[in-house]
């Protein structure tokens, strides 16, 4: 579990270093407190999938894959295709990170990534019907952590942006011709996804009543609160989380400020390396 | 979005700013350490504590605070389709944000190698439970006389056909534009819960969020006044056995 | 876990306790040894739910709540609705009840309330199907222990069977018609259930060789033999269990007489608050 | 229901107070400390005893007693449908009140920190599976040298057709109007597994109770039979020996 | 879990015992190294099932039975049934041998006896379909090790094959017939199973650099590699599993040529004491 | 069949006797102790180790060697259908026959009472990914600085077409008449994982098993590279800075 409350002993100096740089608005990389780490974004690194993409964030790494599979639609939503985010953290991406079901971590990561996506309505979900009622593609966003240093959620949310801005889907109207989906769907002409939005997320810790921006592992567990917002293209915020921590409500207002900003700056980097929008 | 804020009328008849009925008890439970229900429109939902106490397995225990666990969990039949009993993963979600939470309040720090478990129950489920359930468990917790920094009271803001509204109903929050559940420490003026979902404009998210402090204010109120009373009712039977 | 063998030292002695007050054919609580708790009885309390109870019995608190779906028949039964009880301590219940996969005393005690509604024929199963061997409807009952002060069949059966009394299903003929089930079945026209019985369970305590009814959890602690019997509205026995303990042969005769007694006394309280029948 | 009770011949060419073929079977498997097979009509179950022996995790360990594990399952070919191989909740309820009744018999105060396992697997299922296996088990805690108050034998009576039978197949399980399995210790004459389902007047039910007694001291017997055959078999193997 | 690492005291002290004898080309219950212990096969032993076989190796007691449903076609596969081999070690089998969900070694066990009965191609799978495309047969090749005393892939073979060989299945063309599947198949008229092959296992442990037989538990606690190779009647290998341990390049050509002879050894017989083929 | 083994050549263009390309990388993930990363053809496969540490729970240590773990891992989109997260039987066995492999080649005894953690993740899968994925754990294992009798690398040899051919491919593997995947210690000459399927005459399999051998000869030489060339960067990265 990754549990960042957990304070031993090689933490507690650890956190007293980075509050150290923090008081003088400095960070222990050498980063200004509103600056990201270098960014790499490489979409179709999975052929396998209809959409991927590798992000590193520093020394953070995420692989997002894009699957489609047929369904039936949720009885509310009968002329939705159905999306689906699942994120988890490899063995490989931390001693804390060991095999077996999702963490509540993950869940909540998961989730988040989720809600970025689902509210700013990237996704014309209407777009995935074959048959209203009946049958749906399901989009499925597989995500993993393969090594954690910190802010999870921004390189999640780009992973996932990312690979969607690069996926192609099978077309709806053929695939309503296959007599065996499962078989047969993967060799469907495929389309590119109807985007129509790009939301970007950007964590903001508090650190010293300083607000840093892309926190690493170590700026994590110094902070004392972790706000995830994300934004539509139009400057909508369109999903929040408190992920740790406590806030004034004046820190609020003024994190959404720094956030607005990020997140143009962002969404700029995504559309230089990925294209698309 | 022809009429004004003022004018504006909910579907089930309240004004933009005003909370669904509500009434919290506390002591409901024999056996929890604290108990407490909230009842919220056609909420209901209750909370209990056990704890401080020794933890189990011993390899988890922490040397220098309490770990505090936190359920919640909605009923099968709290919802109008049947929920399966098992945690779904937006249960497992909400038990992490509102532990998350709790935790700002508890002081933790007085019973190293503990742990106090909060359990939270949705019986019946109609928007806003998440907020609704932390109110509880703060009472809950309160009951259980665990000493606290401050209360935790949560309340929910939204957008319904262009109108920023308190306290999202089932409806609203189904078909409304955007909800934005809070949970605040009412004296130490802190947020300690915070999600958001839907579309927001900085300047509608401001005036939700304030409207959302507003209410969670009021609530607060409903749970001095529960504690008080309950405080009331022993000396009662204390003179009473006198 | 629910284990009534556990002996701490504050067991024993409230054992102790217990047994002096039963050897004197007295109880802790002022009852007589053939005496109910008080018993609350509120019946629609979760509006949600088709049918819904609240029952108390002393400090014992359940709550049962109704709840349909439509789903294919058992191969076996293709003209019969399909029936499921599923009960669990909630956490909030006792020290012991904590979160986590139902254990064997869960699962004894749904089985133990399933027999009792099941084998009485409470229900007219026949009237849940919509189109034989194909669609019928399930009917789910799910009880919760709320807080645990023994006597859990009974206070269990109290809430399942006064949920169904006052249980308005969807009508079957109208759930033909449906387009979509799963969204619609909620809006169907609701009927009154077809109830044939009213089935009232009834559990016995050995202790010190007397005969105590209603235990409570020190009582239950305390008892060499715990025997809950289900009977009919026409005095037959449609199921039983012993919970735990033995009995001698004509202990269990005694029982039953005890048990027919009280069985009435229960089914005309339950009728006098519910209404049903 | 028009025959008398002398006359009525069962499905399967039984009397009503018949019991089906049946045999016993100790010391069948190498690895375990005691094992039995108990065949009844066409039930074929094996039980297996391990213990007493250190129990783990040791925050479970009773300072008093040792603690009985029993495991009452269905191997997936014993059906006629297969079954998973899943513990199913029947399974659970039966492990439980089978453990519940052979923990009156052993002398568990004996073995304080220790733990026994009952194994018991059904590898073909007709009819009251249940009542076989405590038969079956008990020898095979007997033949693990455990120390007993007493043997814990099963048997059920049931009612099909309006007749009152004794030990009950799988299609008058299945078809019949009500299955009475018990166990007792003969010679404590102590009931402690009694389950009931279907419907019985209480005069039905005295009948069946007491046909069910007398079907169990019936496969006492086979139960001290099949203990003595092993000790005489052990006997002669040492006599060859020396 | 059935971990052969594991070296108690006793387990080096039997080690050492069995090692001895090998040396001098003995074993400790007189076999000589290339020899089977005694083997018993009985087929039909459980009339619930399509066909069963109980076999014992010496003191290893393995049951196999088979079962078959309907379902729907894997969709890479529609012209033919489904073959799905569970194995479980039963808690009788030996101390190490707890409840719970399958450990490495019984799916690995499994998994062996699959791939001896599907790369065979023992049973012509074709023969198997209901109507192509959309309803199979699923064939459940259920086994259970009841008592662990060493060379559990051969006896599980040996028991699945017996089973096999002797099962009568649902005629295909008549389960087409059939308006409830779950109820009426196994009412459906009978014929014998399409069998095209025997395939055979014979597992060698090396001991000492000697190669043996059929090896006990003690002997493969003592054993330097466990190599298991199925033949099908032709002389082919068809499956192979290194199930432990390290080989060095020619041993594994000495090894082979000693299956080859054991194998048809044998498949006589099973044929002897089954019939079949 | 009608070609000979010198002109046959396969669907990808490769000749039968011939490796798909590769490259093999170690040092690819900060936090764990040791990580490689492999592509064999369209073979994407990362490993990371994490030990020699101390083992938790304290009751399955062991005393006189440390206790590998392994796993085997192939993520949701790494094929062309989704593979749920969740392990799979086939994840299972592989786990384990590669961790038994390991196991020969680890020096185990050095480190009592510890546990070492192999964690190996299919990226994406084009064919013979247990024996491209031995290759990289065992790097990763170099690279963690644990030490090792030898190295342990893996390849695959099968039949297609009636030819034996080396590297069994994503369609070979699914097409083609025999799959035999293999490990060795290259220097010990030893097998540690051999399984096959299909089928095979014994000369058949000879003939492949040398190719499978000669192949894993070639990858090992990749293996030795990877090492050797992070301790050049080491050794740059340490002059750069003096």
């Amino acid at each position: 579990m990754r549990d960042l409350r957990k304070r031993t002993l090689s933490d507690i100096l650890r956190i007293k270093q980075v509050s150290k740089f923090i008081r003088e608005n400095k960070r222990m990389d050498g980063r200004k407190l509103d600056e990201y780490r270098d960014i790499e974004i490489k979409t179709g690194v999975v052929k396998k999938a209809y959409g991927s993409a590798y992000v590193s964030l520093g020394d953070t790494i995420v692989i997002a894959g894009i699957h489609f599979e047929t369904g039936t639609p949720f009885s509310d939503t009968p002329d939705q295709g159905i999306l689906i985010t699942e994120g988890e953290f490899l063995p490989t991406a931390s001693f804390y990170a060991e095999p077996g079901p999702p963490t509540e971590e993950e869940i909540e990561l998961s989730r988040v990534v989720d809600r970025g996506i689902r509210e700013s309505e990237m996704i014309d979900l209407s777009k995935l019907v074959i048959t209203p009622g009946e049958k749906v593609l399901k989009l499925f966003i597989d995500f993993n952590i393969l090594n954690d240093d910190g802010n999870l959620v921004d390189a999640a949310m780009l992973a996932a942006v990312s690979a969607l801005l690069t996926t192609k889907y099978p077309n709806p109207e053929k695939v309503a011709e296959l007599e065996n989906d499962r078989a047969e769907l993967k060799d469907v002409e495929r389309i590119p996804l109807p985007i129509r939005d790009i939301p970007m997320t950007v964590t903001i810790g508090i650190i010293n009543n300083r607000y840093i921006v892309d926190p690493t592992l170590p700026e994590e567990i110094a902070a004392d609160a972790l706000l995830s917002v994300t934004h539509t293209k139009n400057d909508e915020i369109c999903a929040m989380q408190l992920l740790r921590g406590e806030l004034d409500y004046n820190q609020l207002f003024e994190i959404l400020n720094i956030v607005l900003e990020k997140n143009k700056e962002l969404r700029e980097l995504v559309l230089s390396k990925v294209g698309g929008g | 979005m022809s009429k004004s804020k003022e004018e504006y009328i909910r579907r089930d008849g309240r004004k933009v700013d005003e909370l669904r009925p509500y009434s919290i008890r506390t002591g409901i439970f024999k056996n929890a350490d604290g108990s407490a229900e909230i009842r919220l429109g056609g909420n209901w939902i209750v909370a209990a504590v056990y704890g401080p106490k020794e933890h189990f397995p011993k390899f988890q225990i922490s040397q220098d605070e309490a770990i505090l666990n936190c359920r919640y969990h909605m009923a099968p039949y709290s919802t109008s389709e049947r929920k399966s009993p098992k945690p779904s993963r937006r249960e497992i979600e909400l038990s992490k944000v509102i532990k998350s939470a709790l935790e700002k309040a508890v002081l933790l720090e007085a019973f190293p190698e503990m742990s106090i478990d909060v359990y939270i129950e949705v019986l019946q489920a109609e928007g806003s439970t998440r907020v609704a359930s932390i109110t509880a468990a703060s009472v809950a917790l309160a009951d259980a006389g665990i000493p606290m920094r401050d209360m935790v009271v949560g309340c929910s803001a939204g957008k319904v056909d262009g109108h920023i509204i308190l306290d999202v109903g089932e409806y609203e929050d189904k078909e409304g534009e955007a909800d934005l559940p809070i949970a605040i420490m009412p004296n130490l003026k802190k947020i300690v819960l915070l999600q958001m979902d839907g579309k927001l404009t900085h300047s509608e998210f401001r005036e939700a969020f304030e409207l959302a402090l507003k209410g969670a204010m009021q609530l607060y109120e409903a749970q001095v006044n529960a504690l008080v009373s309950k405080v009331k009712e022993m000396g009662e039977i204390e003179e009473a056995e006198e």
